[in-house]
Parts: C-alpha cells; structure tokens; sequence
C-alpha cells in the first residue's frame, strides 16, 4: 500500500514495474492514469492549464482510507496512489491508479474502484484556465453517482 | 479552533486559514457555520449555499451535527474534483 | 487501434505514453498487464515456466475484431493489445491491453472488455511445466461467465 | 482443405498441419470431424470428446452444422487460454 502525493511527474513504467517486483503470484496489474485535457476551444490557439490545489495531510489520509477499504474488498497484492498538485499542462498526468492481484477481476474492479472513490473523497481542487480566466471546476453528479454504485 | 478554508471557499473568505477563539453556545457544526456567517460579509456570501460547503473535522468528513471544541482542526471546502 | 503479437517483451510505460502522445482530449488511460504466476508449490525449490501457443493469423484477426467491437460500444481514442508467445518465465509479462478516452468510465469498462474477450477468443494456448511435467492449461468456466456478462 | 490443429489436439494428432481430399459427401463441420475420426486411432482419441474441440473456418469461429470445402482452412483446437 502506497500513496503518494507531489508535485512532480511519474514514470508509469517505473510504477507499474516495482509494483508487481519479486511477487511471482501476481498474475495482473490494472491501472487507471488520468490526464490533463485541453478544454480550450478548438482554433482558439490558446491552451487550457490548471492548478490542482488540496488539504495537506487530509489527502494523505483520505487515499490512505481508501487503499485500505479495497484491500478489505479485494484480495491484492499491492495498491499504489500517486496524485500531483500545483500547476500542470494539458497532457500531463495528474494521478495513477494501480492495483495487483492474482486474479484479474480483484484488480481491475479495485483499480476502478480506486479512481471512483478518489474522485469524490480525495480532497482536491481543480483551477482551470478557461478562455474567460481562471474557473473552479465543478463537481460532477455522475461522479456521485459512480461512488454510490460500489455501496452495492 | 483552527480554520482552514480551500478552494473557491478560500478566495471569498480571503484568507486560507485562521485560528478563531469561537463562543461557549457553538458545540456542532451547524453552529460554528451560522457563526462564521456573522463575521462579515465576506464569510456571509462564502457560505451562503450552504449545499455546496464540505466539512472536515480533525481531517474526517462531518455533517452539520457533528460536535466541534477548541483545538479542533475544521476545514470548509467545495465538492472535491481531483483525479 | 494496434494489436501485437510478438515473443520479445515490451515497455509499458513507453506503450502507454505513445498511447495518449499528442492528444490533448484524452482524459485517462486504462491498463491491464498479465503476468506469469509461479504455480510451483511453495518451497519446492522449482520455478515453473511456461510456453504459449497460438494460431498465427487468426490470432490478430481476432484480437482486432474485438478491438473494433470496443469502439462500437465506447468513445475510445486509441486502443492497444499486445500479446506475447512462445516461451515465458514467472513474472514475465504476457499481455497489455490499454485504452485511452476523454471519459475515464470509457477507458476503465472498455479496458475490463477488451481483456475478458480476449481471455476466451483469442487462439492462444498456454503448457504450463507444472511439478508433473508439461500440462496443457484448462479453460475456465469463469472466463465464460465473465465474457457473458458483457452481452447485458 | 487445409486442417491445423492446436495444443493438445496437435499432440494427440501428432502433426500441425494437414493438407487432405475430403470426400464429397463431408459437406458441414459435424461431418468433417466425423470424417477424420475414421481416419485413425490417434484422430478418434482427439476428437473423442466433441465438447473439447473449437472449430475455425477460415479463421473465424464455426458451429458444427457451417459449410466446409475444398480449399478451406479448417482449424481444430481445445477452448483458448490466453491473457
């Protein structure tokens, strides 16, 4: 179990590697890498960043909570977290997502789980550089609902 | 009690965060909420929806009836969008 | 859309950066890696390794005929499947399949799709060394079952 | 017609790959696995057990009632394993 909250990128690669490193009985790791998309209208030229602020030390906490209530659900292996804050770019990776198991449904139902759950729990903030200046992204309903959808 | 204010939260408060020596009558947080309200017109209109203020207690997401004392750590924010 | 099918290994995280490169509306990216479980009992002090079999030419038809089945049903920017043969140790990886979308449920359920059919379409066939010799491995029933749910 | 065969039905077999006449009378899938039972011991262990054998004309999926002929490529092989 691994959550890591930072500024700078990661090599998913390198991630996905050591997650799974010297344990031959896992036979799967699903993983869920989320990107910054350029909302910037299209021949506008212009080029939508953001900044993603969150509540130190809450956040840890809260994906920490969140990596243990899928190693209650699921049988894995290894779990990691890793979510960026600060200022980033479109096209650059905002959060990885990853879970290993033996069987391939614990980890691609956790590793969807994770991003589900973190969607709505993690304690971030989106500020996006929209064409009318900076704008707090607005929490999405369908997220809730995704959420509430694992309760059953 | 210390305060910390997030996102757009923050920018209408104007502050990040605050350490407030809050009345004997506030014991929930509906009532820390209604009292921060009194405080100016700034606190007033960050609160005003009250449907779009989240509330962590000690880092722990709470309701409106959850108990807050001197040396808690309350955090108000918006709905959540990282990931 | 690319399939792959190849005895050398391959470098996820390269894979997946190419997977979104110059794309700016992709918003997530989805993997699964499969990986050779050791089945040697514990202790024994054997390792066992494993040979993959597979129909040259029907193989990739097939793989992207289920690729094109997972752009009807979802919005994908791109899709990867890259399946090894041939001879594989413990740990080794033997599949990756990604997919990559502006709607993170998209990647994530097209992801667990493309998998599951492929686990019970794609011509390959695995020998395991098992402690008893070389054993052909038995399709599961499981397999099927998840491979149904997705007609619903 | 082509005939391939996978896995464990190569081994039983105990070739890859066959070019064979098929009779005239060998007009559908069911027929043709008929057909090749009677062409030896080691065909009729192979193909013994019907439920165990997944056919593929032409490299697509096949029931036992699709049509084959001559200059057909007919695979045989056990439910797939890959992933």
């Amino acid at each position: 179990m691994t959550v890591r909250v930072q500024t700078q990128d990661f090599d998913v690669g390198a991630e996905l590697q050591q997650l799974s490193a010297g344990n031959h009985q896992i036979g799967g790791v699903a993983s869920f890498v989320g990107l910054v998309r350029d909302i910037a209208p299209e021949g506008s030229g212009a080029s939508s960043s953001m900044t993603l602020e969150h509540y130190p030390g809450m956040t840890e906490k809260r994906l920490a909570e969140i990596e243990a209530e899928a190693q209650r659900r699921w049988p894995l292996a290894a779990t990691l977290i890793i979510h960026r804050h600060g200022r980033l770019e479109p096209g650059d990776r905002i959060v990885l997502v990853a879970t290993a198991s033996s069987h391939r449904e614990a980890a691609l139902e956790s590793c969807a789980f994770l991003i589900d759950w973190l969607k709505t729990e993690a304690p971030f903030w989106k500020l996006e550089d929209g064409p009318e200046g900076p704008r707090w992204v607005e929490a999405k309903s369908s997220d809730d609902a995704r959420k509430a959808a694992w309760k059953k | 009690m210390k305060l910390l204010y997030f996102a757009w939260l923050r920018q209408k408060i104007g502050k990040a965060e605050e350490t407030l020596d809050v009345p004997a009558h506030v014991k929930e947080v509906g009532q820390l909420l209604d009292w921060l309200e009194s405080l100016g017109p700034n606190y007033a209109t960050a609160l005003k929806e009250r449907k779009a203020v989240k509330v962590a207690v000690n880092q722990d997401y709470v309701g409106l009836t959850h108990p807050v004392k001197a040396g808690d750590e309350v955090a108000l924010f918006p709905p959540v969008t990282g990931g």
